[in-house]
Order: C-alpha cells, then structure tokens, then sequence
C-alpha cells in the first residue's frame, strides 16, 4: 500500500463473470446493464433516479466551489440522459469505456459511487480516479475497464480502437466505446482512430455528446456540416441521430448499435443532440457567447424533467414517490460528501511514485 | 508610465500590434470571445472577424493553417488554449515553421507568433500547468521567449511579431494576474535573445524565467538579509540563449544556481549548465547547481501535490546557501 | 550572394500580370496555362510533350542513380496526365501549388526547366529548390507559388488552407492547390485542413493521385471506403473521381473545379485514379507487393501512349512528328544534364546560412 | 555465437519475441512486406497477419491504438518508418503514454515498443536523418535506448520488449548494415539503463551513444598512437541516465567530451554535462566539452552537407588533444 492510503491495483468491484451491480443500490429490478433484458418499470425508475443522482452530483460539486472546497468544476447539466442512456446499454467490466470529462452520468451508470465522485472532487488521496493528481472528472476504474483519461482531446479514439482490437485478438466480444464533444471530432485522431477502427472493422462505437458548443464556440464555426454522424460515411460507418434529451431514445439506439457492432458489425457513430445548460466550467461565464432565450429553449427540455413526467403520465412513477426520490438523491449525496471529507489528502511525499513499474530513481512503484 | 498585469500588458501590446499593421490577425481557440484568459478580450469589436479568428478545436491544423497565412504574407498570432495543447501542432511547427527558411535558403518565411499560457500554480493538474521551453528550445529554427514582467511581455510581444521568424511565445499563466509592474509609454524594445539583469550581487548567480524569476528574487531578498548577495539573471528568450549575459553572470560570481519550473533531466537547465561548465570553467567556484520540479510527469492538481512540484524561494535559498559556503 | 553560388531571392520568372510562360519553350500556341482559352491542337501537342518530357527526365533520374551519380529517385512515371492535366488549369505565379514528391510534370508545367530539375536531381548549389539541402523532388519555386515541401505527408493541406485564406484576406482571387498519395490522406492533417477550409469555405483544391499503393500498402489497408472524394462529402465539399490516365478528361475537370472554386465555390477534391509503373523510389522492389500482370494490366492505360494514340487518330499529331518529339525530349533532357553537371557542388560553409533572417551566431542570413 | 549486422540482430530479436510471447505483435507502415530497412522481413510469413501488421498512414492513430492495445493487455511493438515521422504521434507517446502509469496510480500501464530508425549518413535530407532522443529523454514517464552494437541491439529489444512501460527504441539507420559484430548465445541480458564502458583509458573521458560511438572508437585508436588514452563510455539508455555510470567516467579522468550527433543546444549532452557539473565538479580538471551537430534544422541531403554536419572521428580527435592539453 503506497504512502497516499491507495491500496493499488488489482482491485476488482464487479466479478466479471457476474455483470449485476451490487454497488448500485437501487437496482431493484433486473440488471439495467445487461442488453438482453427488457426494461421492467423497476429499471426505468432507476434510470431516473441515475438522472437526478448525477444532476445532484454535479449541483453539490458548483456548491463546493462556491465555498471555497473545490478549486475547478466540470459538468454535464443537461446531457444526463445522453450519459445514462448510452452506458445503460454497455456491460460494465467487459466493455472498454473511454468516458469524457462531463460524462458523470456514463460513470454513475457504471458503477462509480456518489462517495467517489466525491472523493474526486475533493481530489483526495483515495479518489480512484487519480487520488488527486488529476484534475476532477478524469475517470479511471480498471475493473470497470474505464481508462484513465487525459484532458487533452481526440487521442481518446485512436485508443479505443486498439482495446477493441486487442480483445478482438484475445477472443473476447468486447465493445470499445469512446465519448467526445462534436468540437473535440475536429481534433486529427478523430480520423485517424475511426479510420483505423473503419479499415479493420473494429468493434468501436463513437457516442458524440453534441451540445452545440465548443467552449465559446457554437457549432459552426466547428465544422460544415450539421451532424458529426455526416462524417460516418466517410468511414464506411453507420452513424445516426438521435435526440440526446430522450433517456428511452437514447437507450434503444445505443443498445441495438452496441448489439449490431458486437457481433461485428464494424464501427459507429451515434450523435445525441443535447445542450448543457451551465458554463463550460467553473471558469468561464457563458453569457458572453450565448443568449439567455436560447438557454430557457433548452432548459424546456431538460432531461431530467422531461423522463420524469413521462414516467408520471405513464403511470409509472407518482409525483410523490418522485419527490421522496428527490429526497433521497440529496441525502445520498450529502452523506457521500460528509463521509469523503474525512478521507485523506494527498501525501506530498508519494509524488515521485508510480513513474515506472520498476523506478530507476526515487519513489515507490 | 502605468502599472499593468501582465494580462493587461499583453492585451494592449496585441491591441497596438493590430492597430499597427493590417497584416497582423489572431486566431485560435475562443479567441473571439476573449480566450479562456481573457487576453484577446475586446479585440473582435475593435478589429471584426477577419482579423480575429474563431478556429475549430484543431491545432495541427490551424497552425499549419496559420503557417500558410505567414507564408502568404499575413503576420498571424496563434494562441494554443494551453501548451499543454500544442503537442498535436508539434509536427507543423518542427517540420515546417521551423525548416522552411532553411530548406528554402530564405526563398520562403514563416513570421508566425503562437502564443500560449504555460506553467502551473493554478490547480490545473497534468494537462493545464505543463512546461515544454525545452521542447522547443532544442528546435533549430524555432526562437522561444518566456517573458517575467509585464514591461518584457509587452516588448518582446512587438519583437516577436516584428520578427521574420516563427516565435513561440510563452507566458505564464500564473503570472497573468499575479505580476504588476511599470509598463513605460514609450516602451523600450527588447531584442529576441537578450537577457536581462534584475539584480546584482557579488556571492552567488541565479538564472531564471518566468514565474522562477520571482521566485529567486524573493529568495534573494531573503538572503540578502542573511548576508548573502544574489546575481539574478533573467533570461527572457530561452532559444538562442543570450551566452554573452549568461556567462558574464556566472563568471561574475563563479557560483551558478539555475532554477526553472519544468521538470530537471533535459530541461533547459542543462543547456545552461553545459555552456557554463564549457566555457567558464575557469572561473568557476562551485558545482552548477540546479533547482527544478521533480521528474514526474507533471504536478498534481491537489494543492498539496502541486506544492511538492513546484520550486519556491525557500528551496531556491536552500541551495544557494549550500553553494556560498562551497 | 551567399557563398554556395545561389543568388536568393526575390527572383521573378514570370511577370504576374502576363501569366504566358516564356521560358517554356514549346508554347507555339495560345498561353495553355490560361484557362480562359480554349485548347488549340498546338497546346494538346505541347501538353503531350509535357507529358513525355516528364517521363524523360524521371527516366534519366533513374539512370543517373544506376550510375552512382544521384543517391536516391522518387518519380511518379505513371501518373503524369494526373500532373499535367492539373496543372495546366491553375495560373503560375498566382495560384498556390504545394505540390507532391512525385510531380514532375506538375512543375515542368508551372514553368520549371528541365536544367532545373537536373540541377535538383544532382543536387547542385544551384538547384532552385533547396541547393542540395533537401532529398530531389521538395519543389520550391516562389514566383511560381509553390512553397517548399517537406517529406512529413499531410503537412500540406492544412498550409494550403492558410495559403488561400491570406489570399482571400488581401483580395486576391488565387485558388490553393495542394496535392496528395491516397495514402496520405489518412493522416489528421487531411481532416484538420480541410475542416478549416470548409468551415470558411476557402478557395482549396486537394488534388489526390490515387495511385492504389502507398509504397508497398495496398489502397484497402489505407482506408474502408472505395475513393478518397467519397470523403469530401464529410466537408460539405464537392469530390469528383476521375481516369487520372486520361490527360483531357484530367484538364477539363480540373479547369472545371479552379474556376469554381475560384467564384467561391469553396473547397474541393478531385481523386486521380492512376498508377505508378516503377517502384517507389530506388530504395524499393515493388516485386514484393505486386503482380507483373497488375503491372502490365496499368502499362497498357500509359498516359503518354494513350494521349499519343488519341493526337495520332484524331490526326493531330503524326507518328513521324511523335518520333521528332521523342528525339526532342531525349536531347533536351540530355543537354540540361550537361549544363547541370558543370554546376558548382554545394558549399559545405554555407550549412548555417539561412537559419534566420538574422541569425543571432554563425552564418550569414 | 555468430557475426550479425544490427539489422540481422534485430530482426532475430523480432522473430524470438514473437515466437515466445502471443501478446507481442508488430504494426506500422509497410511491416508486413519487411519494412523499408527490411527489418521484419519474414515475420508475415511467419506470425501470420493478425501479429504483423500494416496501418494506414497516420502515425498518430496507430501509435494511439498501439497504445490502446498495450492498455488491453497486449505487448505492441510498433515501427515509425523514420523517427522524424514520429512527431504527427508525440501528444499519443507524450500526452497519453507517458503519463497513464503515473496518473492513474499505476492502475494502468502501456507496456508499449516503438521502434524507430534514427540519424544521418545515408543522404536522407532533412526529413530521414534527424535525431530526436533528446524530446523523449525529456518526457518523465518514457524510457528511451539507442544501442549502438548488435548484441546490445537485441539484448536492449528484449528488456523493452518485457519493460512494462512504455520505450522509445531508437536505431541508427546507418549502423543498420555498417556495423558488424558478435551475438553470443545465450544472450548475456542488458538492462535499461545501464551504460557500457567500451574502452579503458586515463587521459581523457568520451561519453557517447548510436553511430558516434564508433567514430569515438575510431578516434580513441588514432589518439591511442598519439599517446592519449581515451575512456569510451556507451550510454546504450538515453532515459533514464545511468547516472553512476557516466559520472564514474567523469571522474575517472576528470575531463570529458560528449559527443552526439544531434545538434548542439538542447541535445542529450547538456544535460550530461549539468550532471557532471553539478556531481562530479570536485573531479574535473578542465570544461565540459561537447562535439556535436551544429544547430540547424537538420543535416543536407547532398554528401558534403551531410559531411560537414556529421560529427567524425577526425573532429572528436581535434577536440580531445585539446582537452588533453589543457
Ligand atoms: C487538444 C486540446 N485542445 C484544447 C483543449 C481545451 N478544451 C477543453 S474542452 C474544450 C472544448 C471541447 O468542446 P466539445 O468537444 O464540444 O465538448 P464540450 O465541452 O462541449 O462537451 C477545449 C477547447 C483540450 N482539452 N484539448
Ligand atoms: C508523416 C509521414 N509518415 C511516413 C512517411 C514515409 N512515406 C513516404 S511516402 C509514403 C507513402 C505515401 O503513399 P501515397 O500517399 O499513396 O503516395 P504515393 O507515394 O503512392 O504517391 C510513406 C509512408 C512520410 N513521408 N511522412
Ligand atoms: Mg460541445
Ligand atoms: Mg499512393
């Protein structure tokens, strides 16, 4: 066990043999993650509650900022349903995940828990992620095969079509899926990975969270073309559209591409049109790029209310149920919180650890 | 005469630089609505959107879009949101910008300036405090500045546009707020390639940029106290060195301490040090000493972690106190 | 004059207000280069021997290397009604060109002498290029607007987006001409560049000779998808494929697409379908990645017999006046030699020269 | 125990990797027909084409998935045609592998071979001669060698090969076929990081590494026939230094001349120099001298522009007599 309290790999959260996730504790019915299961009324209400755990999240993470306890803030308002609704359909464990940094929801859904989100946004020294050598949002869970992610963008793809390739050569039916912003499609490893995954044929889906902006900048002055999933065919791919404010619709596209691209289908691009509906982080003020109108437009469809007024008009969920949930989202976040405070800080002295697997100077590997 | 941040200093050196010559544009990332910095803020409603540029998320390619534009006559400043984010514009600017004199024997140039925030001190983790002077410093063809005041940045902005060669220009991005300073109108000019003496001090030399640079002042102000004089010795251009200035200052004292925020092994540290143990050997008094972040990848986004990376005046006093007794 | 014999610049071999090429001895015709004109039976000769001519100094290229007198050949015989036909659309000295290793017949078009290209091959002082500095073949030739090439593929289009914005900036109607292998395109700076120049709809032209190999790499471990142009569509941009051995069909799309793109139709790729009859460069064997009956199957679609054998039906050229061309070139190539060979070496004191236009130690600038 | 040329080595090593570990595959341009210096001629045949594997044209997309490959449990070795292609990949090697290990607290690692020819003397011109062991020396989460025999040759691939980090593996080009020499077997191991002194001597101290090692050797003869006695170290490792190594051999004649074939400022030499400056200084009896390239953009393609860019051993000579003298 390093200096920094982390207990080091090789942890293992979810058997892989077993896909259900005893860590998510809501999961009442069947297991949401694995594709061949229909959706009972359980499962729905628990995206739900996925959607409203991940807005909370990120609501306590700006709170923290605020008072001072967080330096830097980065989130998803408003892309919630695009993050559950895509991760929904992936086994965790087997499936390579190469989230991106507003995908809180991707990783909930998973089986990241509140008091790790916490824990990382508190960059504490048993923060999984990195134990606050990176910047918070950069997910890292090995036994979630979600690898640890770098800020800069684009390299992403490239990678994800060598796990695909490398399980592929291993005999396994994984899929590799790689999150990315449409401004982030502009970056040269978007054609290169997709080209490399399109010539082989390799079991990578590309889910772009489209929310209109690129920091300041707003879509056109990005690319040419209206969708990103334009670009598939340059590729060979299928690539599609979906509206990413749509937890249902977002999910069956996903899960019908992730079964159609594990059994070789070769890779894709599904494009979810969403909007987030805070600054692009705690450093910037998106009233100088962005009409205060255009936001309201947005905020009519905003995911999370909109699944949970689908579910009460079909009967699904009541307004009261919906409101002990609400509850209990909060809670679950406010102990989660209390609880990571307690935990460590960084170590200074383990800063030189884990540079080599055998250092040739310095600290312990 | 009006004291500036170096934010402000940069911003209406861009400003003038505009006004000055119609051949100058701005592009990069956000650079319309005023960059992440705020550095380019206001220049699209002064000078419209021919001339400053919204780019796509792309660094290869609109610095090679940009190395284009200078080559067919325009005078572009790339701003790369972070040099952390320049890696992917390396093969532009090291197999183009800095060949095409060359390979061309003059026929064709590259007046190109990218600016870029570099340096850490503000939470920014591996991907937002990075330093890579040394990267480009090893590249012939290529000159690179990293001023430490707002007077220097604002100077050497103009030198760099002026110059018909491609300029990396760094400033550190936690000295955008942090450092005020006089800011002279008329401004001085500054040459690519010349550095400057910010103190003077008979027992030991520092060689500095940057953010370091005040570092090793305040180290020197703490010495001072106990009696130990400093030679301070900014280098504001770290590509081509400013010899002559660096070895005058080592011979000055024979005791050299070289401080920077990058990482040690191959830092431009080591260039300094060798051009020292070549050719002031004689003089010298003591082992060149060098103070440096840590081996490690980049610091950490934790207050604590980044701290334990990043060199301080109390570190930089430490060793000079160790050399003046040698 | 720096000390290795070469003048520098500014040097101006064709007036920009007269684009006729005077020093391209065979105009008898009206100016080829001028794409108002229609194509007199002179020119089509002419441009037959620019085809032949073409492939005469490639051919020598090779004899001098197998003589010991040039270290290193890269030629494209093969593709030279790709080069010429293109080229002989764009105005010299107006239009960028960022031409590729293998296009000879695009600068002997442009105006190039075939003493130029000897003084390359040799890598003399006064080669117009470099001066011995670069590998034969970087073209570089500022009056011409062709910008000094490097070897790193891709490089280019970005440049040739930044060419032909500077152009738009100071109210010129230049078009941007960059030319590329198939294989190149997989590279970032494919999608980067003409992302730029489709987002500002910059008068680009990515001229692709698909010769099917990118040296010894098949066209389909290169990419999924039948013809690069099918990618154009990813830009919003127009692409066109066309018999790149068909020197005519060539020259009219090409002209086609520069006058176009030269009233603001924006960028563009015109794909070149065609074939290299020799090896990659000297250092290769083609034996090892390719059938002698591919190879045969291609001969029998030679752009130059091809255009020879369409003059001669069409009677515009005889067999006799052919045989007269034929015995032209030979001479003219060999005359260019001998000049060129009598030229001074490179000065090895001149290496630091030219690293700044001020240098701050050393050489002389 | 048989002569090999390095190339012979190398492809040797290639086939017992490959032949021993079902993880290891090779990928890059042109790999499959053997490479434009046939190094993996032969391995289609036999490993078949789901081990040996050509890529599209993109080095950044296929260093990227090798290093996707890596994370998922294979063992890539992957082949950039000539190292100055490798920049379009710098941000995958320098912004992802580089720095996964360290990131993620060693909960993923990139176990990750780029082999890659380097360096001058076979009239490559600006773009198949350079030398870029000093930007990866320089990357803290990268181990960079650049054997200069063919027993270290194959010995270091193996060490890389097993290393579970990511190593940049650099071959001189032009020892491919001109350097000759024994490969015992079984092949004694050499780790990285390790340095080899390769000739024992009291006058003067040579450090080097690649081609211009020989041309070290070669002057060590002449100088021998003089009278001075050369000490010739090999770094073999480029990063991490073999700290002890090298200033064992400073201090062993307390005068020292670095010779690489890169240029000058900024290259490997600097930093060997700081080190000995700072570590070995009560040992030297005269300055640090380095011989290398001279600071251009790269060597010229026509032979004497080459010439008068490669160091030789007539130049290492020149420079040790004087040292020698001091
Ligand atoms: C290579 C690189 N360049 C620049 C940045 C700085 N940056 C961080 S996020 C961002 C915008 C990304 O926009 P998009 O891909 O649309 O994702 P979004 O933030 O909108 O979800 C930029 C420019 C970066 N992280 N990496
Ligand atoms: C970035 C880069 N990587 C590798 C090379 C080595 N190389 C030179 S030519 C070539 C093949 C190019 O194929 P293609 O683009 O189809 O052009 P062709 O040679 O077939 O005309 C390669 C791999 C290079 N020049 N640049
Ligand atoms: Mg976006
Ligand atoms: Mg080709």
């Amino acid at each position: 066990m390093a200096a920094d309290g982390y207990a080091g790999p090789p942890r293992v959260r979810i058997p892989l043999a077993q896909p259900a996730d005893a860590r998510r504790r809501r999961a009442k019915g069947p297991d949401l993650t694995h594709p061949h299961f229909d959706l009972p009324n359980e499962a729905l209400v628990e995206m739900w509650y996925l959607l409203l755990l991940s807005r909370r999240i990120a609501e306590r993470w700006f709170t923290l900022n605020r008072q001072g306890r967080a330096p830097f803030v980065v989130t998803g308002q408003g892309q919630e349903a695009a993050q559950v609704g895509t991760a929904a359909a992936l086994v965790p464990g087997k499936d390579w995940v190469l989230p991106y940094y507003r995908d809180i929801g991707v990783m909930l859904t998973l089986g990241m828990t509140v008091e790790e989100f916490m824990l990382n946004v508190l960059a504490k020294a048993t923060d999984p992620n990195s134990g606050g050598r990176q910047m918070p949002a950069h997910w890292s869970a090995k036994e979630l095969r979600v690898v640890s992610q770098s800020s800069t963008v684009g390299t992403q793809i490239p990678m994800a079509a060598g796990l695909a390739w490398a399980s592929q050569l291993r005999g396994e039916d994984a899929v590799a899926v790689c999150y990315i912003g449409e401004g982030a499609t502009a970056q040269g490893d978007f054609h290169e990975g997709l080209n490399f995954a399109a010539v082989r044929r390799l079991p990578v889906i590309l889910v772009v969270e489209n929310n209109g902006y690129a920091i300041t900048e707003s879509q056109e002055k990005e690319m040419p073309v209206e969708h990103v999933a334009d670009r598939a065919p340059a590729y060979g791919m299928k690539g599609i559209v979906v509206d990413g404010n749509d937890l249902m619709l977002v999910y069956r596209n996903m899960h019908q591409l992730v079964e159609e691209t594990r059994r070789g289908g070769g890779p894709a691009i599904i494009e979810l049109k969403t909007y987030r509906t805070v600054p692009h982080s705690s450093d910037d003020d998106d009233r100088r790029y962005r009409t205060r109108a255009e936001l309201e437009q947005w905020l009519k469809r905003d995911p999370v209310d909109r699944f949970r007024a689908r579910l009460i008009n079909d009967g699904i969920l009541t307004e009261a149920h919906a409101a002990d949930l609400d509850v209990e989202a909060d809670q679950e976040v406010r102990e989660a919180l209390a609880r990571a405070e307690r935990a460590p800080d960084p170590d200074p002295a383990t800063l030189l650890d884990h540079l080599f697997a055998a250092p040739p100077w310095g600290g312990t590997s | 005469m009006s004291e500036q941040t170096m934010a402000e200093a940069l911003r209406d050196g861009l400003r003038d630089l505009l006004a000055a010559d119609e051949r100058v544009i701005v592009l990069g990332e956000d650079v319309e609505a005023g960059g992440v910095f705020r550095i380019t803020e206001g220049l699209l409603d002064e000078f419209g959107e021919r001339r400053i540029f919204d780019t796509p998320l792309a660094e290869s390619g609109f610095t090679g879009a940009a190395i284009g534009a200078a080559l067919g006559g325009m005078r572009p400043i790339v701003e790369i949101q972070f040099v952390d984010f320049i890696l992917p514009a390396v093969n532009q600017l090291i197999s183009e910008a800095a060949k095409m004199r060359w390979r061309s024997r003059g026929e064709w140039q590259v007046p190109l300036v990218v600016r870029t925030p570099w340096g850490g001190g503000v939470h920014g983790g591996l991907y937002h405090s990075q330093s890579f002077e040394a990267l480009f410093a090893h590249v012939p063809g290529l000159k690179v500045v990293a001023p430490a005041t707002p007077a220097d940045a604002k100077a050497l902005l103009h030198a760099a546009v002026a110059d018909p060669d491609p300029v990396i220009f760094l400033e550190h991005k936690r000295t955008y707020r942090l450092i005020r300073g006089e800011v002279p109108d008329p401004l001085p000019a500054v040459g690519i390639g010349e550095a400057a003496l910010q103190r003077d001090g008979g027992d030991v030399t520092l060689i500095s940029y940057g953010l370091m640079l005040h570092e090793c002042l305040a180290a020197a102000e703490t010495l001072a106290a106990e009696g130990i004089e400093c030679h301070v010795l900014d280098l504001r251009t770290i590509a081509p060195l400013d010899q002559a200035a660096l070895l005058d200052a080592a011979r000055h004292t024979g005791k050299v301490v070289i401080v920077h925020e990058d990482h040690l092994s191959g830092g431009v540290g080591g260039e300094v040090a060798a051009l020292i143990a070549e050719h002031a050997f004689d003089h010298l008094d003591g082992p060149i000493t060098r103070v440096a972040g840590p081996d490690v990848p980049a610091m950490g986004y934790h207050a604590k972690l980044e701290a334990a990376f990043m060199p301080d005046a109390a570190r930089i006093a430490e060793a000079v106190r160790g050399l003046a007794a040698y």
